[in-house]
């Protein structure tokens, strides 16, 4: 058994702050990944980092600009932390040595970004989280903090009490890739999670293939509640054939789009008379599918994004990247020619319930990064918004883990904090399926933590015998199956019908799910175990979206309903709650806080 | 949209499911969704105008059949703008789940995927399929050791990298409260290429003075080092210290100007070039010292 | 890591040199060849003619230098790559050792020969 | 448990024929490089003879330049010292930076190079053996 004060789970730009900070406050912290730190998903942000950092700009315009993109769904506090504190945690940056982009008189550039009132999106190039990534990876290196990496956490060590609230977590079982090993990590003040996105929910994502949401899906059951899951930001600007990311970058420099009549119909069309391209991404990923369905997409597929009117050399100098990778992954070359793009699943908003600390309603078991909602975002995320998100509440929460902070947190989590009961007319049972159920364990309940550790890691040692020993269904069949199901009838537009067919699909992969199996019967770097025990965190995910989706009947940020073609402050300025107690499931809503330390946000029409 | 139909049918198969025991009804999806499965799989071979023959190398120190190294070979449809990577994937989803590799990212920023590709290393999520010789030969990276099928041992890669102490660590920061270093933008020019690095480790697998001494840093930790020499924001002195480390024993004088890690960098980092540059560095240093 | 942090780094000074000599001998050994393959016939090389070239005392200390430079060149050359085959230890000392005698001899030898060229000796 | 497959050095060396322009560079100046300090040992060796009397030098220089297969070896020398030689400056360019970009190109021309200055000097040298 491993022992360490702080375990950090994924080591993204979130984990890395995380453990950076704990470990300045004296933590003994040990980071526990998947991937090797580098290989995080953090890396393939492009665009840019917000902060305001000009003496024009002031950190309540950025909150005042975060509320409005969030459709007035964020919780005050957490934006009003988030964007006082994002000017530090990038200037920190600066000082870690990354690469950002220069004026002439070597201050860091900032360039305007979709749905910001001010130019504050600081980048370094067109490769900012890859820059980010590395500088906090080096820092971490240089701290001598200890990495795990290639292990997979599996499973949380949580109590059993029968109210989440009471329960407390007590460390993590991590199988060890290279060897098939299982170890308990005991961790004295606390667990973070920081585990990233979850597009593989999605069969068309702008997300690496390791975004399975496994913190979203263990913290669920062991009892955090996920909040506000049916908001799935879809970008605009992403290659059709791989899912791609064409940063947001190229139309914050100028780049227009155009449907296949050659009109630059953002304007033309009157989607974003004012904005146009730069509207944030809700507005002109809908904008996009409109004209695709009404027959004026290319190929009846995509629409072009041109940036050859920027010239060759502004275009080199600050979108280089954006060349190549339209370049390699779509044989295009953005200098001669409009780049093909469509809108592909790219942000989670929603996620574990935290407050503007990172906790989640379990004792010692915190949640950062995408994985998290702190409701910073809301409903809608704005571009470069998410980059400082893992800087600022990696630290809070790794301040916080290590006993630095002394302050009270205003967000309330858990089930104390319920405001009402949700519920939707659900085509078929959610939650666990009723059969005793050995390839998807929960918590274990014992006296001592070292017990509750214990017994979770013979928990998961089991599951992980079943699956190597029995025969039945590949996995990826019934990921497949999900993937499908989402991006047919959960996608930017939802109707009532779809949502229902999507939750039947998703229930059929949970009953398949039952029979799967690994047939690779190596202890040896056993991927296939891996990609099965990932696949039944999608199959979790995947009806939190969906529930959440059927449940609210509005138009608000991302989440678009046919039927519901406005945003009805009067009855949904709330989160929805779907949480997860023992295999049964609860949907309920918890009030939006909007009272933030300098003004209380007043919901306007949000036009760009 | 299709959605009616498929409502239909659900109705169907549930209203007929009904009466069956819930195992009985799970082994019965399973078996259709095996069918369906087939099915599809046999359309996309048709579908496809052409297939692809991939010999892949499989070892595995567990599996009696894989413990002497093979190649096996996989029949893969080919679509447009698909990758070796997208073929990889294929194959073990399709027909062999024990196919073992790292992706994580698909588009060349995470480092994961670097192969032995067609005799070149490349990244696999990279490489698109019509730009090479088929069948495809894929094998783990060269020079290093092998784990498990196209997986090798990156443990020593790490080492190399984390020697040359690649962090930043200036001499001293602005007093001002949030305020930021200066840059020149030609400084940060220049070190911009070398910031590039995903720690793929295709160059250090190309290079035959790595093959050969296992302690010479390689191209991709000299790279590093370079990244932070070269950087104004550091002092003189880091900066000196960071020339002695490079200038040891198995560090740039190594280097045999092979060029084939810039050959394969697949950030296009010109390697050789900072690799020659540091040299020059450290010759002018230590005729100061003279 | 780093083995040693001395500010005379030897293999910054062998690298060096070996760049160093390498520029002259492109000279030396072009205007070497050209002369007594292409200008004089090397069928036709007698003790005379040597002799007649050596008794000038610039191209006699041009050979002598020619010598110990290509001397140098080639076996630090040869040092190096033994080292980059990860020659190390007492072995490398060894090696070290008989290459420097090999040279040292070399070049003497060849002195020796120079200096009855010139009818010195 | 987890223990790996280590290709070992000869199986790596085994791929030269992936190997790409810099490593050919390489091998070929490597081999020309040795071939050229044999050479010189060789040569002084010769020369030594010039120690012992005049006359056994001159007759034993003639003596060689007599053997047809000494004038071909002589032709052999010739090119790898102008591969050496050219190359060798490609490579002093590269320790300074200049012309990275076509390393590859500077290697093809100085094999060509190397070729024709060969081919040229036949004449040259087989001139009076046959
Ligand atoms: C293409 C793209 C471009 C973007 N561009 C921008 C931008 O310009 N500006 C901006 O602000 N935001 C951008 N974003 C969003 C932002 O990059 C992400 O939200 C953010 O990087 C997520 O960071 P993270 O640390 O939460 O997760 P990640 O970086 O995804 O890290 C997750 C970590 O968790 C580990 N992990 C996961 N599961 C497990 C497990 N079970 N066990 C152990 N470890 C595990 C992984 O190994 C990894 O280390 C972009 C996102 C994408 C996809
Ligand atoms: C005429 C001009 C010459 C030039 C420009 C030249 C250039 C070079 C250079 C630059 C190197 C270093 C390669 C490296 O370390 O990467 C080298 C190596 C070498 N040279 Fe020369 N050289 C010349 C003549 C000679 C001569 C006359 C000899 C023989 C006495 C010789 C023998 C060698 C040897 C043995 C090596 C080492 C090869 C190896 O790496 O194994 N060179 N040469
Ligand atoms: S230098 Fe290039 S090839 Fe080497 S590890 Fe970095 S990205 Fe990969
Ligand atoms: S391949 Fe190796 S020899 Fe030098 S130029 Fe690259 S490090
Ligand atoms: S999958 Fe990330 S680099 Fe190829």
């Amino acid at each position: 058994m491993h022992e360490h004060d702080v375990i950090v789970v994924g080591a993204g730009g979130a984990g890395l702050r995380a453990a950076i900070e704990a470990h300045e406050e004296g933590a003994d912290v040990a980071l526990v990944t998947k991937l090797h730190p580098v290989r995080s998903h953090t890396g393939a942000a492009e665009g840019g980092i917000n902060a305001a950092l000009h003496p024009e700009d002031s950190w309540d315009l950025h909150a005042y600009d975060t509320m409005k993109g969030s459709d007035y769904l964020g919780d005050a506090p957490a934006i009003d932390a988030f964007a006082q504190e994002a000017p530090d945690e990038v200037i920190q940056l600066e000082h870690w040595g990354m690469p950002f982009s220069r004026e002439e008189d070597g201050t860091v550039s900032q360039r305007p970004f979709g749905g910001l009132s001010h130019p504050r999106t600081t980048y370094a190039g067109a490769e900012t989280g890859h820059h980010l990534l590395h500088t906090m990876y080096e820092q971490v290196v240089k701290r001598g903090i200890e990495v795990y990496d290639e292990w997979y956490v599996s499973q949380l060590a949580v109590t059993e009490e029968d109210d989440p609230d009471e329960r407390t977590c007590y460390g993590a079982v991590a199988y060890e890739i290279a060897t098939g090993e299982i170890h308990g990590f005991y961790a004295r003040d606390g667990v973070i999670l920081a585990t990233g996105g979850l597009g593989e929910v999605f069969d068309h994502t702008t997300n690496a293939i390791a975004c399975t949401g496994d913190g979203q899906a263990m913290a669920y059951r062991a009892g955090a509640p996920m909040e506000d899951m049916e908001f799935v930001q879809f970008h605009p600007t992403t290659l059709p054939s791989t899912g791609v990311l064409i940063s947001e970058g190229v139309r914050g420099e100028g780049g227009i789009l155009y449907n296949d009549e050659e009109e630059r119909f953002m304007f033309e069309h009157g989607y974003a008379n004012n904005e146009g391209e730069l509207a944030s991404r809700d507005v002109v990923s809908r904008a996009e599918l409109t004209q695709i369905n009404e027959g004026k997409g290319i190929e009846d597929e995509y629409v072009h994004l041109d940036m050859r009117h920027l010239g060759e050399e502004r275009i080199l100098d600050r979108l280089e990247n954006i060349l190549h990778l339209a370049e390699d992954f779509e044989g295009v070359d953005g200098l001669d020619e409009p780049m093909p793009v469509k809108p592909g699943q790219h942000y989670q908003m929603g996620g574990i319930e935290v407050d503007e600390y990172g906790q989640t309603c379990i004792d010692g078991l915190y949640a950062v990064g995408e994985c998290a909602c702190y409701s910073l975002h809301g409903s809608n995320r704005l571009g470069g918004n998410a980059l400082p998100e893992l800087m600022v509440f990696g630290s809070r929460a790794g301040r916080h883990v290590a006993g630095a902070v002394g302050e009270e947190p205003e967000i309330p989590t858990g089930p104390g904090a319920k405001s009402e009961n949700g519920s939707i007319d659900a085509p078929v049972n959610l939650g666990g399926v009723a059969d005793p159920d050995p390839v998807a364990t929960d918590g274990g309940e014992l006296a001592t933590p070292q017990d509750v550790l214990e017994a979770t890691v013979e928990a998961e040692r089991e599951r992980v015998e079943t699956l190597l020993e029995r025969d039945g269904i590949n996995h990826a069949d019934v990921r497949e199956k999900v993937q499908k199901t989402m991006t047919e009838n959960v996608n930017v537009f939802r109707e009532e019908s779809n949502l229902k067919q999507a939750l039947k699909d998703i229930r059929e992969a949970r009953e398949l799910y039952q029979e799967v199996a690994v047939r690779d019967p190596s202890r040896t770097y056993n991927t296939d175990i891996l990609h099965t025990i990932e696949t039944r965190n999608v199959i979790d995910c995947a009806e939190a979206i969906t529930v959440g989706a059927l449940a609210r009947e509005e138009f608000r940020g991302a989440h678009w309903r046919m039927k519901h073609q406005e945003r009805k402050d009067d009855e949904w300025l709330k989160h929805t709650m779907y949480a997860w107690n023992d295999g049964k499931t609860d949907l309920y809503y918890k009030p939006v806080i909007l009272e933030g330390e300098e003004q209380t946000y007043e919901p306007k029409e949000r036009s760009y | 949209m299709s959605t009616q139909v498929t409502e239909q049918t659900e109705t169907e198969t549930e209203e007929q499911t009904e009466e069956q025991s819930p195992g009985e009804r799970r082994r019965e999806k399973k078996e259709q969704l095996q069918r369906e499965r087939e099915q599809e799989k046999s359309d996309l071979l048709d579908e496809a105008e052409e297939t692809v023959e991939l010999k892949i190398f499989r070892y595995d120190p567990e599996v009696p059949e894989k413990e002497e190294p093979r190649f096996d070979s996989f029949e893969v449809p080919f679509f447009e703008g698909m990758t070796v990577l997208d073929a990889l994937i294929y194959a073990r989803d399709t027909y062999d789940s024990s196919l073992t590799f790292r992706h994580s990212c698909r588009q060349a920023v995470c480092g994961s995927d670097a192969l032995f590709i067609n005799g070149k290393q490349r990244l696999g999520c990279k490489t698109q399929m019509v730009d090479l010789e088929w069948p495809i030969r894929i094998e783990p990276l060269p020079h290093q050791e092998v784990v498990k099928d196209l997986v090798v041992d990156m443990e020593h890669f790490y080492e190399q990298m984390h020697a040359v102490e690649p962090y930043f660590d200036p001499d001293e920061l602005p007093d001002g409260e949030r305020e930021e270093q200066r840059q020149t933008p030609e400084n940060r020019e220049k070190v911009k290429l070398s910031t590039r690095c995903i720690w793929c480790g295709a160059c250090m697998s190309s290079c035959n003075v790595a093959a050969g001494d296992n302690q010479y840093l390689g191209p991709a930790a000299i790279n590093k080092a370079y990244r932070f020499a070269m950087d104004e924001r550091e002092g003189t002195d880091r900066k000196e210290d960071r020339l002695r480390i490079i200038e040891q024993e198995h560090g740039v004088w190594r280097c045999q100007t092979q060029f084939s890690c810039t050959e394969v960098c697949p950030k296009d980092i010109p390697l050789t070039e900072h690799i020659q540059e540091l040299k020059r560095e450290a010759v002018k240093s230590n005729l100061k010292f003279w | 890591m780093a083995e040693h942090y001395s500010s005379f780094q030897r293999g910054t000074w062998r690298w060096l040199f070996q760049r160093l000599t390498a520029v002259f001998l492109v000279g030396a050994l072009g205007f070497h060849f050209v002369l007594l393959h292409f200008v004089n016939h090397a069928a036709e090389i007698s003790f005379m003619g040597t002799q007649a070239r050596m008794d000038q005392i610039g191209y006699f200390s041009l050979m002598v230098v020619f010598l110990v430079t290509a001397a140098f060149h080639g076996i630090n050359g040869v040092y190096n790559a033994l080292i980059n085959q990860g020659l190390k230890g007492t072995q490398r000392r060894v090696v070290a050792g008989v290459l420097t005698l090999a040279g040292v001899l070399l070049v003497g030898q060849g002195t020796y020969v120079a200096l009855h060229m010139n009818g010195f000796l | 448990m987890s223990s790996s497959y280590d290709r070992g050095t000869v199986e790596s060396f085994g791929r030269w024929q992936e190997f790409s322009a810099g490593m050919w560079a390489w091998v070929l100046h490597k081999f020309t490089g040795w071939i050229l300090i044999g050479y010189l040992f060789t040569h002084i060796a010769v020369l030594s003879t010039a120690t012992q009397s005049p006359e056994m030098y001159t007759d034993t220089l003639q003596g060689l330049e007599e053997l047809v297969i000494v004038r071909f070896l002589e032709i052999g020398l010739l090119a790898v010292a102008v591969f050496h030689i050219l190359n060798g400056v490609r490579l002093l360019m590269v320790d300074l930076g200049i012309g990275l970009g076509s390393q590859d190109k500077s290697f093809y021309a100085s094999l060509v190079l190397t070729a024709v200055i060969a081919l040229a000097s036949i004449p040259t040298f087989l001139g009076g053996v046959f």
